[in-house]
């Protein structure tokens, strides 16, 4: 395998919106040999309190960097969110399996909740590089939280945008928005991509089934080691007939969505 | 460069390795998951996660917790079973130099008996670890691990199943310890690992609801350190079974301080999650440590803390 | 303006506080040293640091040190003794409109006798929390706190010595918490206090000496608090005495996470030390997420955590 | 009483010498009512490993702000050293008994070695202020740890040097420099002061005892609370023919060195 623990440093860090915040890092990784949704297992050096590392997905890479975009939800993103360009971290990666890109011909229709657009954009850049024919469905609580439409609609993707309070695009879920974009012109070859909150993916994983297409998710769970060996992550998947835990940390986070227990906390 | 090189080695109860370095069960795999980051071959020891007879799914998420200085887990023994460890865990572990211990739970005294039999006749295993002290299932040996009588019969039906090395591994929600670790010592053990995790609880209180699915689990990380330490010194002064300490291992200094408390012997669990390499890193920090200290062997400082009154 | 005012008032068996919010014993002195940081007009109880029949002089120095996220302690009891207590210390929490639970600890059944009835005379004195959980001293109780048949006969003794709140503390330092917590129900006791500190130890490895005068010590602080929430679950479940639950509380959460997990009534210990006015923003904090959520009063969520399986 | 517990937030550091530190933060404590010797807790907020707060001594103060000198030796002051100006520490203080000042006449010998220099800088200042005859000893490991030696001059005191590499100054203990000082031109009325590592205080009390000079020192040990509650700072203290165990946060930090119990660990 291909994993590092890489001494870096902050090189630059922006607040995108009061609770989201972009930084860019040093990091020596191959860009060609990172898989779109895989991720990184941050360190705060020599921190006891928070104890354990935690998981971000890759948002960009290029030759020398990494960028993560992250939401400041409890202690250890505060933390983060706090520390200055020049400050260390360690990052542990590239980790997991991330997204398969589809055949060729077959139509992306990416979509992302939040700060779960993160997980979506390298996804959305291999695909445009490839001339993929991509939607991408961005869904958020107000416009203020929508990530990436730029960068998205730049790319030559088609955007659609949702958000919750009806403050741009669709009012409603992203999920609903979906599923009316399906309805009204059922694509040919599809294939749906998802990132963000769990019952999100659930919602996702039922429109993909009501139209027969393809569906993949990148799910989260709390992580201990992100190596596979603690067990800490695991979700319920169901192969083959039998249903068994299967660890998002290394059979994951992207799981095909129909495989998926659903109704499990994590 | 310093000419003085200290010998390293340590035997606990016949399980040999060539320095006092192990990590903790259920904290490292079966080994390759760590390969990247860890020279298996520097290792004194590897304590394998807990291997039952039948493969185990363990507990439903949410697994894992954190809390200060520590972190809960409930994982339930998930493992493949000892047919699956023999044919497709072993034989990766078999290619380094390294001692392997192979650490085994059960819900009977047969399960456990069986286990050792097997596990005797298996190339590349050189020790046994009893898990008597599992607190994630609701018969993971927990109840073997804090009563006197069942675990004394425990230890003894093991030590007739198997001639490797018995080394047995104590639970620390108990209220006296040196008993427990004396019945080890009388029926037969040739060593103790102190400690595995604590009993705890945490809750979610915006959702009102156990972070952990079964509510409780084991406590584990810096948090629980003064605790072993403890633990450590009390057994190490009245019984002479040795020990390999553990609990919140982060550090060369923390390795030492276990080992001044009366541990022959040290594993690192939760900080494997934290710093991948930190087993390396203890590795070379205690070579160091008994070179700059012209400490001959390891023995020389086991249990030597001095304490006032 | 929020007009939903929950009510706060919360009672131990009789001992009757505003607000559920104590100080534990230990951590707050008599109540005058925290003048200037803390109203204890506001507070719900406090609880006084042990009180023995006579003065007592502790133990020697170093009898502090850090821990990750917790300290050990080895005070050893020190405290001005029954005679000072009445007539120096008592007349200045007697001003305040606080509940006052005096914390006794002594060396024999007859000891804690004594206190109990001279204490049950005093004016001002609300409750009686009995100390048999001390780890510092050779004698501090903590014998009656992990033997239930001693335990038994103590609090049967107290009982019949006194009309008052009786709350014993127990010691976490055993393998079953809800026997002994059992015990207590049967003889008599109104309540139970939840956790006193885990026996621990901590070596400096320059030195290669105890941290602590005495070796070891007792460990409190957010790094013992998953393990004091287990306690309260597990005890709140199958007894039906009221708990007053402290161990490692710094914040308004912290404090909710014992409620919900069982306790009634809760005290702040070491995170006086940290932060002098933590006792305070509790008691603002809970109010206001009473009243946030339109909570009536404390008992509609005392152990209402849910558990998964 | 006259404590509190001030929200502050470092104004200035600088590093004296490459483990010594000196920081100037925000305090609106009324100076006047500052004893020399006084010192204050010092919290870095949130942070639960180290899980206690820190005790320095209050090496200067004006109206406005105050200032603290610090060596770096362990995790707490570790993690002060590496703040910047702007952020935040919280400062409850003054606390404990300072030095009394002798009756007029008295010419005042003051001690100090190492860092503990910076608890007797105010000491110093309020007895050139009242025109006390100063002579102060600073000892150190070597010349670039010799603290304060400028501003105790100009200050108006007599300033010897003591060096135990002999770098600069006397070469040795600066204990010893006293004793030869004393030795050579015993002075009539004269009281000693005192600070710096314990075993240094007992040789100091022992030079004092010999000279029959009245001896104060500072003393050091680990605190909970420093307000006199937890009871962990105590050291044996010898009163009326009885010894028993006294604070150093309430009792001290300053005692008579002929009434301290020497041999205690701290
Ligand atoms: C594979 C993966 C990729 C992720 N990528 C991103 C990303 O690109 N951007 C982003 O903002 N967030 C991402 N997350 C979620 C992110 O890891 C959590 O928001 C973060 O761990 C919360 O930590 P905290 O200390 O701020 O919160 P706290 O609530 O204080 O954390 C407490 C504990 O719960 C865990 N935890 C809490 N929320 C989550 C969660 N949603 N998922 C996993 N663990 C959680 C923490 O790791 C920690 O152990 C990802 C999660 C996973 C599993
Ligand atoms: C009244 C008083 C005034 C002080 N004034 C100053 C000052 O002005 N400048 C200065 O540099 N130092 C001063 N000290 C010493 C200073 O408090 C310690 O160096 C500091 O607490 C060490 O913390 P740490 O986390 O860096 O070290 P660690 O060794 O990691 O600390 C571990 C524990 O030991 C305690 N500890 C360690 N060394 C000491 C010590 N020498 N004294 C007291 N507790 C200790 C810490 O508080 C902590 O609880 C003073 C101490 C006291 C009691
Ligand atoms: C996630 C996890 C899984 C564990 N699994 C096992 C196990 O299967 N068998 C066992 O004997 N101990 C198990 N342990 C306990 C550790 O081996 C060790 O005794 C304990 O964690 C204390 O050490 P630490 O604080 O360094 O982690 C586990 C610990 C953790 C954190
Ligand atoms: C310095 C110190 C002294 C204490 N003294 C007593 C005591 O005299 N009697 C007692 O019953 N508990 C005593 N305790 C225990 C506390 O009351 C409390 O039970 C324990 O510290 C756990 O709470 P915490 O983690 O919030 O501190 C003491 C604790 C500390 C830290
Ligand atoms: S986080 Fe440890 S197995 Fe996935
Ligand atoms: S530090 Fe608590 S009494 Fe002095």
């Amino acid at each position: 395998m291909n994993r590092h623990d890489v001494r870096s440093r902050i090189l630059e860090k922006r607040f995108l919106a009061p609770r989201h915040v972009w930084m860019r890092l040093e990091c020596d990784w191959d860009p060609a040999r990172v898989q779109p949704g895989q991720f990184l297992h941050l360190w705060l050096p020599e921190l006891r309190d928070p104890l354990l590392r935690r998981p971000y997905t890759i948002y960009r890479i290029r030759p020398g960097e990494v960028e993560i975009l992250f939401q400041v939800v409890g202690k250890g993103s505060g933390l983060l969110a706090e520390r200055e360009p020049g400050e260390r971290v360690h990052l542990l990666g590239p980790l997991g399996r991330g997204f398969a890109l589809p055949e060729p011909g077959t139509r992306a229709l990416i979509v992302g909740g939040g700060v779960g657009m993160a997980s979506l954009f390298l996804l959305i850049q291999r695909l445009r590089e490839q001339e993929f024919e991509v939607e991408v469905f961005i869904g958020a609580r107000s416009r203020d939280y929508l990530l990436c439409r730029d960068e998205a609609a730049e790319s030559g993707a088609l955007v659609w945008l949702a958000t919750e309070d009806g403050s741009e695009g669709f009012a409603g879920l992203v999920t609903e928005l979906v599923a009316q974009r399906l309805e009204r012109n059922p694509p040919e070859r599809a294939v749906l991509y998802g990132c963000g909150p769990t019952p999100m993916m659930e919602a996702l994983a039922k429109v993909g089934a009501a139209h027969r297409l393809p569906t993949y998710v990148a799910l989260e769970n709390r992580m201990g080691c992100a190596l596979g060996v603690c067990l800490g992550c695991v979700v319920p998947i169901r192969r083959e007939g039998t249903s068994r835990y299967e660890r998002v940390c290394t059979e994951g986070p992207v799981f095909e969505a129909a495989q998926v227990c659903w109704g499990f906390r994590i | 460069m310093n000419a003085f090189q200290p010998d390293m080695r340590v035997n606990i109860g016949g399980f040999q390795m060539k320095n006092p370095v192990m990590v903790a069960s259920g904290t490292f795999g079966y080994g390759s998951e760590y390969a990247e980051f860890v020279d298996l071959n520097r290792l004194g020891g590897v304590a394998v996660k807990s291997i039952t007879l039948e493969p185990r799914a363990g507990n439903p998420p949410p697994r894992i917790a954190e809390t200060p200085a520590g972190m809960l887990n409930t994982i339930g023994l998930q493992n493949v079973g000892l047919e699956a460890f023999l044919t497709e865990k072993l034989p990766y572990l078999r290619q380094f130099d390294t001692s392997v211990l192979v650490n085994l739970s059960g819900y009977t005294v047969s399960d456990y008996v069986q286990l050792c039999e097997r596990l005797s006749e298996a190339e590349g295993v050189h020790g046994l670890e009893l898990n008597v002290s599992c607190p994630n299932v609701d018969c993971g040996g927990m109840q073997f691990g804090v009563d006197p009588q069942l675990l004394g019969e425990l230890v003894a039906a093991c030590r007739r199943a198997t001639r490797l090395p018995l080394i047995v591994k104590l639970s620390p929600n108990v209220t006296d310890i040196v008993t427990l670790a004396r019945v080890c010592e009388e029926h037969g053990a040739d060593g103790l690992s102190l400690i595995n995790t604590l009993l705890g609880m945490a809750i979610d209180v915006r959702t009102r609801r156990a972070k952990l699915s079964r509510g409780v689990g084991g406590l584990s990380g810096p948090a629980i350190r003064p605790i072993a330490i403890r633990m450590v010194w009390e057994v190490a002064r009245t019984v002479s079974l040795p020990i390999i300490g553990m609990g919140g291992i982060t550090c060369t200094e923390d390795a030492l301080e276990f080992i001044l408390a009366g541990a022959t012997a040290i594993a690192v669990g939760t900080a494997n999650f934290v710093n991948p390499s930190v087993s390396m890193e203890i590795v070379s920090g205690l070579e160091a440590y008994f070179q700059e200290h012209q400490i001959a062997s390891v023995d020389k400082i086991v249990g030597t803390v001095q304490v006032d009154g």
